[in-house]
């Protein structure tokens, strides 16, 4: 990388200005045939595709709710295990990649009505909802960039080494009881250690790319995500320490019984603590307003400006991916996991209702914050997170130490906290509820009479 | 102080190098040798009756006719808020002058400019290299003789 | 049977990672090879049922050593694709190095009793964690001295580059 | 190469505090920024010297967009470069075409109607307004903030509206011709200006809210790219920039035109609230403030806007008598001077012209050293560049 600044190019100043060839671009092997196909059929298929749209979309729910229960009820208990394994593999693979579809879409919907816009609304029938489908088949047509002075070997696995590890996480993340792939006695580890690889694809593809911003890319994600690994394991170690388990499983079954019983509520300094790993969180799944690594207004698009079409997919659907499993992680050490607010519905919809509101809450933020300088996030790290989730895992003991029966005054005092942190999170649910609410009701009024006639759809 | 206050002004001080000035008119401006220019561009500045801190503009005027090139210093004071313009003539074939920057750093680009569009060297510049053309584009193009090129760097160019 | 072929899988992988690492020129490369035999290693301690060491091997080596290895060889690089060759005199030194230590591990494999013990239980966090912080506290909070003195030294090292930021900015530049 | 060695004033050397050994010390990298740059607000390009994250040098190379404006000038009459005008500040096409306006009339003596005065005003101001907009809202989007960037928009449709409305045009109007203004506004054109003042002056209190009070905004701006006055008029910074180093000078007040004299406004200034005097907020903030002010001189000039003509007597085919005049203006941007040098006939014998981006830019590379990587993006949309006036 250094080079540059001894080596002089060698072509005279102002070459590149006027280079009026272009190289020629060849298709291959499988390059070749994705392209072909899609020239063939694509003029034909997609019209097809998006015009039958919500059949297809309908066929295929019903089919995956046909799929599961029939495997569940019958396939299940007569397969070797190893054969269960591969089936609950594939419809892990389904439920993230439509995770990342979906989460796309929602993306553009959410930051659309944020900016008093309307999102994509066209693609699909309704709300623009094939919107992620249609830039999929988009991306795979796309020419398959490699840059000439690339790492190729590494260029070309970069992808996969990110979006591999964000899926085995999932491995380990129970949707609720027995709906889990492995319930590792070291769970929590286990995805964490999931989602510390997936840097490493960063890194590999920021360096192979031979371009110096996503260099630049890279290493604010070095930098970046093994300092806030820090702060994200001691929120979580405080958790873990309340409930004394490290498997998933455990700790989302321990806080079955309603919200007051929620890790959350347990105590002031876990309160916290969910907010201090929320933050964290947010560095580690670069996201605003930590997106350094691909900060599109200082390094184009970051460790990711050479790569194009499926490969740039890739990176994508790690980042959803992450997004998810992270939100997924602080539903079921904090949020109750697959319990319901009230006692007895526990469902592993409410573990993906709850995950979908922390990725949401992860898409507000970013369309609402300026993005930090990298020494900011250092300091914000360094100087305040990571002091205050060790203070945050030192209160959490000492409160865990006197909330016992032979402390009977200290008991009611803690009764009082949690019922009291109870309530505050009730009612910033609803402040949230009413705030969305109150939106919703005036989004017309956001744009005056002669702007809003020149929005789409109007 | 008035366009009129500012030559008799200039004209008491730096007499030597005040060539002529126009005190009425759209444009009032002293004409200025160009030798003097570096002292009267500092006197204007620094004397605290003056105080032209503000370069707001280096316009070079190609006269073919008069085989010169005029330069234009338009100036103005942000605290006394008078304007008033310096010019210099300089010689077409060979032209040279002082560079100003180091009395108004403002005036760096404005020369590199006037050194692409118009060929005004400027002695003692900081770093005089084209600004708005190619480094190899032959002439300068504000000239009134300039004759448009049909090529460059292979790339030709419809009359 | 599928456990004995995962293993040769794990195994060869580690093994050819490691030739990989001697045999590669690119210092990144080796880089990117070590952590596929970390990973290989982690995937062997899962097999062996040690879920906590494995996950800490991918967690602690893998995701933060080899990505600190890495972030170091990108930044302190001379070239953009570093090359490492030996000279003539170190293949000497090495071979021998190489040589000696080959050998005692050979010879320290064939000499030890190899004797199959039952496993240990699957949970095995709580007992780590109770050896400890009970048998073994005093090598323990030795070694977190160790690491604090580490991070202290670092911290030294690292101290600011950025300048404070202020109306010093403009103090290098000449205003007449 | 010449190009990439770069020249500094004095080149610092931040890493050598002579402990450090030179052996563990990072290698500086030379960046290229642009020409085509997400935050370089067009094809400008900035030849980084890094240090990691720390800039240690930039120099910019214009020329990217050169259009030989002043040649074409000599080719062309004078009412056939008014269109070229709306080229040079694009984001400010009705200040240009008033500075332009305003240059010829001067040296030719001609006197406009106090009508057009006061719509020459309207639109200048509501261009001013239109043109902050783009810089707030973009420099939200430099800082990694996309929401205010879209709010800009919708208020700068409206605008626009008002513009297609009046002239036909939504980027290039063309509309402030030598002599007045082109055509009269349409009949219940004002009510529709004041309906948008009243919409538009509660939203400069939610972009506070959202983008200039923000924390983070203030904390990534605030102390960065700081430019003391002396420095900013010593590089002949004009407009925001300079207001935002503390001084209040501005061209409607100490040389009126139009009939700015005749109207009430504040100069807003920089105060250094966040930080030092001159820093990126205080840029950035004294455009926010601007846009109340025009709010205002655009109100009281629709309640002096009377009745009469909006043309004064021009021929068709100006011809100036031999002189020539420098003439600026107070663009969004900064101060906007033509010297334009005429020989008595029918187009331009010379015409310069003084982009206002053009000087401000050249303080970029006394204030890039020593700032991070992200300043870079700070420093250039707070100095607010336009490409096309740069470079003409």
């Amino acid at each position: 990388m250094n080079q540059t600044a001894n080596i002089k190019p060698q072509t005279p100043l102002g070459q590149a200005m006027f280079v009026c060839e272009r190289p020629k671009v060849e298709y291959r092997g499988l390059s070749l045939k994705i392209v072909q196909l899609a020239t063939k059929w694509g003029p034909i298929g997609i019209p097809l595709l998006l015009r039958f749209a919500w059949g297809i979309f309908f066929a295929a729910l019903v089919f995956v709710i046909a799929f599961v229960w029939v495997v569940g009820r019958f396939i299940n208990p007569l397969l070797p295990w190893f054969v269960r394994d591969v089936v609950v593999v594939v419809g892990l693979l389904a439920f993230v990649s439509i995770v990342a579809i979906i989460g796309i879409w929602g993306e553009r919907k959410v930051s659309g009505r944020i900016q008093s816009r309307l999102g994509p609304m066209r693609t699909g029938a309704w709300h623009g909802w094939a919107q992620s489908l249609a830039d999929g088949l988009k991306f795979v047509q796309k020419e398959d960039l490699i840059p000439q002075d690339a790492d190729k070997p590494l260029f070309r696995l970069a992808p996969y080494v990110a979006l591999v590890p964000a899926f085995c996480a999932y491995l380990a993340i129970p949707f609720g009881v027995g709906w889990v792939f492995h319930d590792s006695d070291v769970g929590l580890l286990f995805v964490l250690a999931m989602l510390a690889i997936e840097v490493l694809g960063v890194i590999m593809g920021g360096w192979a790319s031979n371009s110096k911003w996503s260099l630049y890319g890279a290493m604010r994600e070095g930098c970046q995500l093994v300092s806030y690994e820090i702060p994200m394991g001691l929120s979580l170690v405080a958790a873990v320490a309340w409930l004394g388990s490290l498997s998933l499983v455990e700790l989302g079954r321990a806080q079955d019984g309603g919200w007051w019983s929620w890790l959350l509520f347990q105590n002031p300094f876990l309160f916290a603590a969910f907010f201090t790993y929320y933050i964290a969180s947010l560095a580690s799944c670069k996201r605003s307003p930590f997106d350094l690594p691909e900060g599109e207004s200082e390094l184009v698009a970051g460790f990711h400006t050479e790569y194009s079409g499926f490969r740039f997919v890739m990176f994508f659907f790690a980042e959803y991916m992450g997004m998810f499993a992270v939100s997924a992680v602080a539903t079921v050490i904090f949020l109750g996991g697959w319990n319901s607010p009230v006692p007895g519905l526990a469902s592993p919809l409410w573990f993906v209702i709850k995950s979908t509101f922390l990725v949401w809450v992860q898409m507000w933020v970013r369309w609402t914050l300026p993005r930090i300088r990298i020494d900011q996030v250092m300091h914000a790290c360094v100087k305040y997170l990571l002091p205050f989730t060790l203070l945050l895992f030192v209160g959490s003991s000492l409160w865990q130490l006197y909330d016992n029966p032979d402390h009977r005054l200290f008991e009611g005092f803690a009764a009082v906290v949690r019922f009291g942190l109870g309530c505050l999170g009730l009612l910033l649910l609803g402040l949230y509820f009413a705030g969305a609410a109150y939106g919703f009701y005036h989004r017309n009024q956001l744009v005056g009479q002669m702007v809003r006639k020149h929005l789409p759809g109007a | 102080m008035t366009p009129s206050d500012i030559i008799a002004f200039l004209q008491q001080h730096h007499a030597e190098s005040v060539v002529s000035a126009v005190a009425d008119g759209p444009y009032p401006h002293a004409l200025v040798k160009a030798e003097g220019l570096a002292a009267v561009a500092a006197f204007l500045k620094t004397q605290p009756r003056l105080r032209f801190d503000l370069l707001r503009c280096i316009s070079a005027i190609d006269w073919p006719a008069k085989n010169n090139i005029e330069l234009a210093y338009d100036v103005i004071s942000t605290s006394l808020g008078h304007a008033f313009a310096i010019k210099v003539v300089v010689d077409r074939a060979d032209p040279r002058v002082e560079s100003v920057s180091t009395v108004w750093p403002a005036a760096e680009w404005h020369e590199r400019e006037a050194f692409d569009l118009m060929g005004v060297e400027f002695l003692h510049h900081p770093d005089l290299r084209r600004i708005l053309m190619p480094e190899d584009w032959p002439g300068h193009p504000l000239r009134k003789d300039y004759q448009d090129i049909v090529e460059y760097r292979g790339l030709k160019f419809n009359p | 049977m599928l456990e004995a072929v995962i293993f040769f899988l794990l195994a060869g992988l580690a093994v050819a990672a490691g030739v990989a690492i001697l045999l590669s020129t690119s210092i990144v490369r080796m880089a990117y090879w070590l952590i596929t035999m970390l990973i290989a290693v982690g995937g062997l301690y899962f097999l062996l049922g040690a879920y906590f060491v494995g996950v800490i091997q991918i967690l602690v080596y893998v995701g933060g050593v080899a990505v600190l290895l890495v972030f170091g060889v990108m930044l302190t690089s001379r070239q953009l694709a570093p090359k490492l060759r030996p000279g003539r005199g170190e293949v000497v030194w090495l071979a021998l190095v190489g040589f000696v230590l080959l050998e005692a591990l050979t010879l320290s494999i064939l000499h030890t009793r190899w004797q199959q013990n039952a496993m240990a239980p699957a949970n095995s966090v709580g007992e780590i964690g109770r050896s400890l912080l009970g048998e073994f506290l005093g090598p323990f909070e030795l070694v977190s001295v160790l690491l604090l003195v580490a991070m202290l030294g670092a911290a030294y090292l690292a101290r600011p580059k950025v300048p404070t930021q202020g109306p010093q900015h403009a103090k290098g530049t000449t205003v007449p | 190469m010449k190009e990439i060695e770069l020249q500094y004033r004095h080149p610092p050397d931040l890493l050598d505090d002579g402990e450090i050994p030179s052996d563990i010390r990072t290698e500086e990298l030379v960046l290229n920024m642009g020409p085509q740059h997400p935050s370089t607000h067009g094809v400008l390009r900035v030849v980084l010297q890094t240090d990691g994250e720390l800039v240690l040098g930039a120099t910019p190379y214009m020329g990217y967009l050169h259009r030989c404006a002043e040649k074409i000038a000599e080719k062309v009459t004078y009412r056939q470069f008014t269109p070229y005008t709306d080229r040079l500040d694009y984001l400010a096409a009705m200040n240009n075409n008033l500075g332009f306006a305003l240059a010829v009339e001067k040296l030719g003596g001609i006197e406009v109607p106090p009508r057009a005065d006061y719509l020459r005003v309207i639109f200048a101001e509501l261009n001013r307004i239109a043109s902050h907009l783009m810089a707030t809202g973009s420099y939200g989007l430099d800082m990694g903030a996309f929401t205010p960037l879209v709010y800009c928009f919708r208020e700068r449709e409206w605008i626009m509206d008002l513009f297609e409305a009046a002239c036909g045009a939504r980027l290039t109007y063309s509309y402030i011709t030598i002599g007045g203004v082109r055509e009269d506004v349409p009949e219940g054109w004002g009510d529709k200006c004041r309906e948008f003042l009243d919409y538009f002056e509660p939203k400069i209190a939610e972009y506070n809210d959202l983008l200039s009070f923000n924390h983070i905004f203030i904390n990534r701006t605030g102390n960065v790219g700081i430019c003391p006055p002396e420095l900013a008029v010593a590089y002949g910074l004009t407009g925001p920039c300079l207001r935002g180093s503390g001084l209040a000078w501005d061209l409607r007040k100490a040389t009126p035109y139009c009939r700015y004299h005749e109207l009430d406004f504040d100069i807003p200034v920089g105060h250094g609230e966040n930080g030092a005097v001159g820093d990126c907020w205080d840029r950035y903030f004294v455009r926010v403030q601007e846009m109340v002010q025009s709010v205002r001189i655009i109100r009281q000039a629709l309640d002096k806007l009377a009745d009469g003509p909006v043309q004064a007597k021009v021929p068709r085919v100006v011809k100036l008598p031999a002189g020539e005049v420098y003439y600026e203006v107070e663009n969004p941007r900064g101060q906007l001077g033509f010297h334009l040098v005429s020989d008595g006939g029918t187009s331009p014998y010379r015409l310069k012209i003084r982009g206002p981006s053009f000087c401000n830019l050249s303080v970029l590379p006394v204030l890039a050293p020593n700032c991070l990587l992200a300043d870079i993006a700070a420093l250039l949309g707070s100095i607010d560049v336009v490409m096309g006036e740069v470079d003409r």
